[in-house]
């Protein structure tokens, strides 16, 4: 057991994965020799060589398309996207062509690699550079997408993407980088589409991603001890494939559902469990289930803004308590 | 197969020879005559998507694909019958793919402009402009990283030229110098439009080949035996690690753009210029000028009508695709779920 | 009173905003001197000319780029995204331009354009060139997203987003280009965020968008003669501005809801109002929400394949009928 | 303001001028003091986000804004500061909105890397690589399609000569013969990765230009006086119906990438050469060169300094952003309300 930071977690999973296979390759812009913008790759360079691990040009559309070029003949690649915003640029690869060869030839073509990327707000970095992207890549079909909340999460669910034989769309928080936990020794990996009960609950159900989860534990607390509330809080950490069972387990337990998204309102991970349960789960339901995300707004910069904007521990409170009733 | 001598000279200059001439000879023709098949099954009702033919560039096709090793890899446009075809794919499967059959390449999933066959070292057709020459970029990356010998070959459009993605594949390519050639079948439009309305040098990959540090590459993509030259030199020198290189053909195509175009904005008499200068005609002369015999030729235009005729009727024959493998292959597992 | 393809309406309506105003140009692939691959733009070039309709490159990024330069400095251009799954070329436009620089700016910067864009699947084109792509664009805060399902309305809500101030996604069906409908004389102007009630029931609401509005209306017509159910039929046409009034309305006097998606099932508009339904009107609800929707699948291309993935008169009535328990 | 006679030539070749010349030192030294301001008010833990700042290329940005007229645009990139206060945006607007205050260019919505300020003819800072090429081409047709004679100026770095948008825009530009000037400022370097690195040409835009029919033009970009004569030559060509330009400055970056970097990426003694090259420096000498006397130059220091202190004053003091913009503008109206 260690005590290790979110971005030092990125370091050790993405080393873990390139010793035990020689296939793995990483590249990306200013990744190699610098370790990156968020210093999570600091080190790999060093230890894995100007071959394995590269620098590249301001191309993201190259970036993308020859991970996909080397997936397909043989390789393993891990792309870092620095920012999710810019995934924008290369969305053609995330969009229509990673997630399409393997049908569209009839089972021909294979594309395991991933995308790393940076995702998310809180750093004062404005509109086009703090943006959740979780749904711009779970509503194309033939992706997988995976979003840890710990450093621990980020080392197993970052090897089980390595290993997995499908695209996987890798969001890490930048807002997290920093966060530390602990993780054990040696090899870890974990299991994409297992969500996790981080605290159960009787009375509601909260489902969270990423940035939202500590803040979902933390309103699960406060309304716990405040008001009484008991609430199970599930870190859904794998959007595609997607742990329903284990969600409509939770709610089929606690009768209500509040979701705590940081993308923006429309067309969220959030209306899709929402629409799920509401369909599959009706009449386990006992009031309307309620998401809870950032306006339906780009983000600002400045600091007090963009506290402003996202769902926090007082907001989500709120809204739980008065749905509740309480 | 050869029936009259050839003069000293002729021998001399022979650099690609009889076995190899004939392949090229067929390989076009095997394109020609599988593509107006396609075109009279469209007539008939009988290929119901989109296609796009390459009639009257089967030269570059030929060129390059004849030139390739085995193991080296296409990488094709929505116009890839040709070059697929030229790799060695049965007709079968390209007409039963564009029939909708069972016994299509991709068994009706993929259509027309996707055909592939991973087999054939066919890397797949893309449809979307641009999108493989990072991904050709990426193939080759493979190549060196594993000390494989083999070459990715990406085919693409004269408009294709224009779109960002050309541009970061070409940077890419030679900075990392990769394994890659890059194949420009200039054809003088994009979809309807003069690629000189659009393009702010003349020729598209050529005066564009500098901006990488690259040689101007053009050639006469109509005559085969230059493509097949220069794609050799290409493959060469991906092979012995002096990286990619940027090669424009010239040609032009016979057809409209796809399927449903007329193509009416083409001037007058650009059409029949160009037919003076059909790939396949001009072959045919070529190997008469080697001292082919007329039987040999029509020999072999007899077998590829054989497998064209017969291909068409085991397509005609075969079951539409099945229902069976409607939400198969979409993740590794085989299937399309997306959730438990 | 007119008869008249959905294509030419598409026609007839750029006609009609560019005569009203100098500042209305157009631009796009092929669209000036051959009419566009859909025809859907014959005969413009002939009537307003080299400068005000502009054949360009393949360069979906500069045709939109530009298309926002012009719009921010005074222009109102309507550009044409060939297939609507190229959007995924030119997205950076799309989701991080276009919708933020108003926001970012502090209310500084205009974008007043519109992207039109041949969407949604039928004519066995395959995986990339076959997407109903409303969601990749309802996701984005900032945007409008209109699509329309007849000729008078492709005028209507066309003129509607011309005159609109902010950039909008004009979502043009590419299987409907060839129906036919009546269309009135004279200038045809709609209002963007109002959906229509084609058809109205007590029994049940069913959302429709574009070609699914046909289906939707031959489901109710088979389901009310065969199963003696009383759909309500609403055609959505925009999917932002919303009118969740008319949706609401609706659900409030029928109790049961079905959406009707051609987009593949995550994260689909679908999601949304089902969640908004979920939310709001919980307790008018008297049975589950129900999405029909393409399965989470690419596109596949032969038509016996194609025809299948699709919701059809068939899997509709079967779906509804089975919900509501007839 | 001139106190020593300067010669006889001099005074011929002197096209620019001394009220010009006393504009491009004061406009470089706004820019280089309200950027230490920045740099300054950041360790203070004043300035919240990220900034990226021009310190060291101060003479590119005052050279074209320098040559502008009113009504002319200038697109810029994330590093922006430069090219915004160059347009006489006032400095307490810029500091304002880093440090994310009321009284801020956007009122803290947009933050450093989007400045934007219409009118002064800022039309935007973009903080994805590229985007900002198109759209200033866009601008550009709208001054040809009405018959306007303003010019769009698109400032842009090195590493963005890799992307996709960029090539797509040159070629654009150049068809349709807009007037359009496009400004590669290189510094040398991406964010920390040497251009030479991943660029396939020794000059990533200079060595692009034939690829779009346009003349290779690479000038220093650390004498400001270079910088304007070229800059009105440009402007001259845009404005004269003679189409884009595409310019390559060269340059240096005192400080890091952004405020996190210290720059440990470079070489020994690189900062050192370059700030032997100062363009503050190069100016103060040329003033002196053409008889400008020092206290006419320590005039304008202290007048810029107290701009720059008071612009500081005055943002201190200012409230921090109001949380009632937090939603309006999203949409024309004014609001956020995407139903009803
Ligand atoms: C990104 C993108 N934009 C537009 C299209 C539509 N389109 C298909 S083929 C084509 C013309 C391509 O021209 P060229 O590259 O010269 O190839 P050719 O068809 O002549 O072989 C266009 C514009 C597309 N498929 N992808
Ligand atoms: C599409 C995109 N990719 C990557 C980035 C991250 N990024 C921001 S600045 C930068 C370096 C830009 O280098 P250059 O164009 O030389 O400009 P400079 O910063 O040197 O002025 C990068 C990679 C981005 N903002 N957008
Ligand atoms: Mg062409
Ligand atoms: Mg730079």
């Amino acid at each position: 057991m260690a005590e290790l930071s979110y971005r030092d977690a990125v370091i050790r999973g993405i080393s873990q994965e390139m010793e035990r296979d020689q296939d793995v390759v990483f590249l990306g812009e200013d990744v190699a020799k610098a370790g990156g913008v968020f210093k999570a790759t600091v080190g790999l360079y060093d230890k894995f060589g100007p071959l394995r691990v590269r620098d590249t040009p301001i191309s993201e559309q190259a970036i993308l398309g020859a991970a996909m070029g080397a997936a397909m003949t043989g390789l393993k690649p891990i792309a870092e996207i620095m920012f999710s915003d810019f995934i924008a640029v290369c969305f053609d690869y995330i969009a229509n062509e990673f997630p399409k060869s393997r049908y569209m030839t009839n089972g021909q073509t294979k594309c395991p690699l991933v995308v790393r990327t940076g995702n998310g707000a809180g750093s004062r970095f404005g509109a086009q550079h703090s943006q959740s992207v979780e749904n711009w890549c779970m509503m194309i079909p033939g992706l997988k997408v995976v979003a840890p909340s710990s450093p621990r999460d980020v080392i197993g669910l970052l090897a089980a993407s390595v290993r997995d034989p499908d695209p996987v769309i890798f969001l890490e928080h930048k807002s997290l980088y920093s966060i530390k936990g602990e993780v054990p020794d040696g090899e870890i990996v974990d299991t994409l589409g297992t969500a996790k009960i981080l605290r159960p609950g009787k009375d509601a159900t909260i489902l969270a991603l990423a940035m939202m989860v500590p803040r979902a534990l933390a309103s699960a607390e406060k309304l716990a001890t405040e008001h009484g509330i008991e609430c199970e809080v599930i870190d859904v950490r794998s959007l595609v494939p997607l742990d329903t069972q284990t969600i409509l387990g939770s709610v089929a337990r606690t009768n209500r559902l509040f979701t705590v998204e940081e993308n923006p309102r429309l067309c969220g991970w959030g209306a899709e469990i929402v629409s799920i349960v509401a369909d599959e789960a009706f009449y386990d339901l006992d009031g309307p289930p309620v998401r809870i995300t950032t306006p339906h707004c780009p983000l600002p910069a400045s600091d007090l803004l963009e506290d402003a904007m996202l769902p926090n521990v007082d907001r989500i409170v709120d809204r739980i308590r008065r749905t509740m009733g309480a | 197969m050869r029936m009259q001598a050839r003069t000293e000279t002729d021998l001399i200059n022979d650099d690609i020879g009889e076995t190899k001439r004939l392949e090229l000879y067929k390989t076009q023709l095997v394109i020609r005559d599988a593509e107006q098949r396609a075109h009279d099954l469209f007539l008939q009702n009988l290929v119901k998507g989109t296609s796009h033919l390459s009639l009257g560039q089967e030269g570059v096709a030929a060129g390059f694909a004849c030139a390739m090793k085995h193991g080296d890899l296409s990488f094709c446009t929505y116009r890839g019958h040709a070059h697929t075809l030229a790799r060695g794919v049965p007709v079968e499967k390209v007409l039963g793919e564009l029939m909708g059959r069972d016994n299509g390449l991709m068994r009706g999933k993929g259509g027309s402009m996707h055909l592939t066959s991973e087999l054939h070292g066919v890397m797949g057709s893309y449809a979307i402009i641009g999108a493989h020459l990072p991904i050709a970029c990426g193939a080759a990356w493979r190549a060196q990283y594993k000390g494989q010998k083999d070459v990715s070959v990406c085919f693409f459009g004269d408009g294709t030229t224009n779109i960002g993605a050309f541009h970061e594949a070409l940077n890419f390519a030679v900075i990392w110098n990769l394994p890659v050639v890059f194949v420009c079948e200039n054809n003088l439009y994009m979809e309807y439009t003069p690629i000189s309305d659009v393009t702010a040098v003349q020729n598209p990959a050529g005066d564009r080949a500098s901006a990488y540090g690259l040689p101007k590459i053009v050639i006469d993509g109509n005559d085969a035996d230059v493509v097949y030259r220069e794609a050799l030199k290409a493959y060469d020198r991906a092979r012995s690690g002096g990286g990619p290189s940027l090669i424009e053909c010239l040609t032009y195509r016979h057809s409209g753009h796809s399927r449903a175009d007329p193509a009416k904005y083409r001037p007058e008499g650009e059409l029949e210029r160009w037919k003076q200068r059909d790939p396949i005609k001009i072959y045919r002369e070529r190997l008469a000028q080697f001292g082919i015999s007329e039987k040999a030729i029509s020999d072999i235009d007899a077998h590829v009508k054989r497998e064209v005729d017969e291909a068409t009727e085991k397509c005609k024959a075969a079951p539409p695709t099945s229902l069976d493998i409607l939400t198969t292959d979409v993740y590794a597992d085989g299937g399309y779920a997306w959730r438990n």
